[in-house]
């Protein structure tokens, strides 16, 4: 079993030098700690920041500067602001590597459900709609089960959708997952989890030999 | 031409009720507070306001809602705002929650004289309902229509008597697209310079956009989620 | 009958206080030269400069400072530079308040051909077509007639289009003219030019009653 | 990460015959004088090459143009050029001139992700021959689609090695939009600086969009028209 820590290192495995990375609110902010010594990632911000760095020291909060959780942050050198035009721009144009974000639900066409349960106070899409629908390579990092132990690994998601097919791996306290035309597919194991577990706690379709290695890190 | 007022209530003077607004900012961060003060104090009501977040229960837009002088919003995120999730169940309230970079390219759209534009955020979720979609190569986007705004109220770090501005780190986020997309523009700068003090090769806001500017004093700029690295 | 100088200064009668105006190319660059004293108008250049200032002192010219007609030029206090789509984007949007431009050929219904002479080396037509289409208010600054002393107001343009029914007044050596539904209308003559004069110089229909009064200048 | 290359060859390396380019420059002003000679010494051939104007006879891309390296312009100005009008004339060269803010706006969609845009420019005239026309309001508007370009050859005044980059005055022109919209997006630059030396509230383009930079070293800067004001 993977913790939070756990996701956040195993999906750093997807870093590349050189790479533009969007990390959404939650676990995926932990992957800005494991990103390899001496690698060069940027981090976006939709906000309107390249090039984020870490939380400021106490007392030298800036509120001018914050990040899209609107926590106070700061900058490293070559950062750059822009506005939100040009940052969803961005976006949009395919140049952010890759997209880390949570999810309540991912079907196993990989469509995301991330912002909305009917009945529920709603309290909007913020970026997310458009980061699914236009990053290149996009990792959900979750729970494998909701808080009343049902999977959120599902044929179809029955929350309303954040994007439709867009989800290219998923990152759970039991393993890692991508996608076939079938289904899910187990690609690694977390460490000390067996496949019938993984099996028996996943709804939609998923392809799982037994013989997937265990999630090692570098 | 004279662009400058003493203040937000003399530069919001015929500023009506049942207009659409936009107000820049994200969260609270480079929020026109002055301008939303003065609509607090001026009182107009049935406002539609187009921002990217409702503020806060007692700042921001959430002044405006405690006020009850909102109609409907237009956001992408309205996060944690207790007064605001009364009204909107108990239907005093009209809420439009739309993808973010929708609402910033919706801006920039109006502002560059574009009528519509064509993205693909929300495809194939509730967003599209009714909307127009097309293909284009082997992607399909949703046709989203420019902003129509009386006002655009937004806040910039300087700007010049001429209506130029520059903003200030992230809290420039939607305040240049909305100063370039609202019918009349009034911005509150920190600092009101003459003109040629900013330099002409990093001005984000041309003053052709703008039509009245103020300086605000005493910025609150609360911050909403303060997070720190202690110092060992 | 105006001079090229006598066009450009009835021209800049048009402009108001607070005015962002692009002026296009000849007699049309002339009309800054007539801005009243202590009226502020901000001149918009295409190439990414509102602001426009005089020609450089000899010795000083900046290459990479230029105008829209590639000519070196200089800044005032409060100017500033922005991309090609900026530009285009303040003018789409209606932004500046006035727009001067040459002409071959303008018909009575406000139509104007400026770009292209069929059989003759094309040059394009640069910003024309984005400037016609989207300023609030268009004034032609053309000669009455052409080369072969045939009329330029004609009924409908003979030459390629660069713009439909934008044009809301055009000025010529014999007068200033402005469009009603018949056509064009005569509104001042030029001193000393007879309304016959002008009507057997315009092909196009023009409503002209004698008592127009002759142009005269602040 | 490296995006630091010593010279416009090397940073050309893999630029092949019949390769779509866009170039930056309004006129001679803010053009990719060291990409355009090293493309002149490569010898590739069959270019498409999408730029404001097509240089003068003996700089700029009029250079390609004498190589006969071009096959087709597509500009809103082509200005006096002979060998152009030689080769337009006798079929050597393929040209398609469209609107000055239809060919920013068109990059700017590349950059921005929108797959096309609406312009009023060129409705009713030959431009819009061929191409989808929309009513929006009272208007009339043309659907534009955006620019594919393999690269773009941009010059920036300052960079740094994350390919941040600063322009000066209007040698700003296309030179932002371009370096957005390329595939693959090489600056050349006046100045290369460590990061942190640019100022990130005044970074025109952000090195998201950049992939190669290198120096370049005596600019020619060659000025079209010098117009002056005589000293008195």
């Amino acid at each position: 079993m993977l913790d939070k820590n756990g996701i956040a290192r195993t999906i750093a495995r997807e870093l590349r030098d050189g790479y533009y990375v969007n990390l959404g609110i939650g676990i995926p902010t932990l992957v800005a700690n494991f990103i390899p010594e001496g690698m060069d990632v940027q981090l976006q911000s939709e906000n309107g920041l390249l090039g984020m760095g870490p939380f400021p020291w106490e007392g030298e909060e800036d509120p001018d500067l914050i990040n899209a959780g609107k926590q106070t942050i700061t900058t490293l050198p070559g950062s750059v602001f822009f506005d939100s035009a040009m940052s969803f721009g961005m976006i949009r144009a395919g140049k952010v590597d890759l997209t880390v974000l949570g999810a309540m639900e991912v079907s196993q066409n990989g469509d995301i459900a991330n912002w909305k349960i009917p009945g529920k106070m709603v309290k909007g899409m913020g970026g997310a709609m458009d980061l699914v629908a236009s990053a290149r390579h996009i990792v959900v990092a979750m729970q494998h089960v909701n808080k009343a132990g049902e999977s959120k690994l599902l044929p179809a998601c029955t929350l309303p959708l954040t994007g439709l097919a867009c989800v290219q791996k998923v990152v759970t306290e039991l393993g890692v997952f991508g996608f076939d035309p079938q289904g899910f597919v187990l690609l690694e194991r977390a460490p000390g989890v067996g496949v019938e577990h993984i099996k028996s706690h996943t709804l939609g379709f998923l392809t799982a030999h037994g013989s997937e290695p265990e999630i090692t890190w570098p | 031409m004279n662009k400058v007022f003493t203040d937000a209530l003399s530069a919001l003077h015929d500023l009506q009720d049942g207009t659409t607004l936009m107000l820049g900012g994200f969260g609270l961060c480079g929020i026109p507070e002055h301008c939303i003060s003065a609509l607090v104090q001026k009182g107009v009501r049935n406002l539609t306001c187009i921002s990217n977040n409702a503020g806060v229960d007692d700042f921001g837009l959430g002044l405006l809602l405690q006020n009850h002088q909102i109609r409907k919003m237009i956001a992408s995120y309205v996060g944690e705002n207790a007064e605001f999730e009364r009204q909107l169940l108990s239907g005093e309230l009209e809420v439009e929650l739309i993808p973010q970079g929708t609402l910033a390219t919706r801006c920039l759209a109006a502002g560059y004289g574009m009528p519509a534009i064509y993205t693909p955020a929300g495809y194939g979720t509730e967003v599209a309902e009714g909307k127009e979609t097309r293909v284009f190569g082997d992607k399909t986007y949703l046709l989203e229509t420019a902003f129509e705004a009386d006002y655009a109220l937004v806040k910039a770090w300087k700007g010049d008597r001429l209506g130029n501005l520059v903003f200030r780190a992230t809290s420039r986020n939607f305040n240049p697209l909305m100063a370039m997309a609202g019918k009349i523009t009034i911005a509150e700068v920190e600092e009101l310079v003459e003109p040629g003090d900013l330099d002409p090769d990093h001005i984000h806001v041309p003053g052709i956009y703008v039509h009245r500017i103020f300086v605000g004093t005493n910025y609150e700029k609360r911050i909403e989620q303060r997070t720190v690295r202690a110092r060992s």
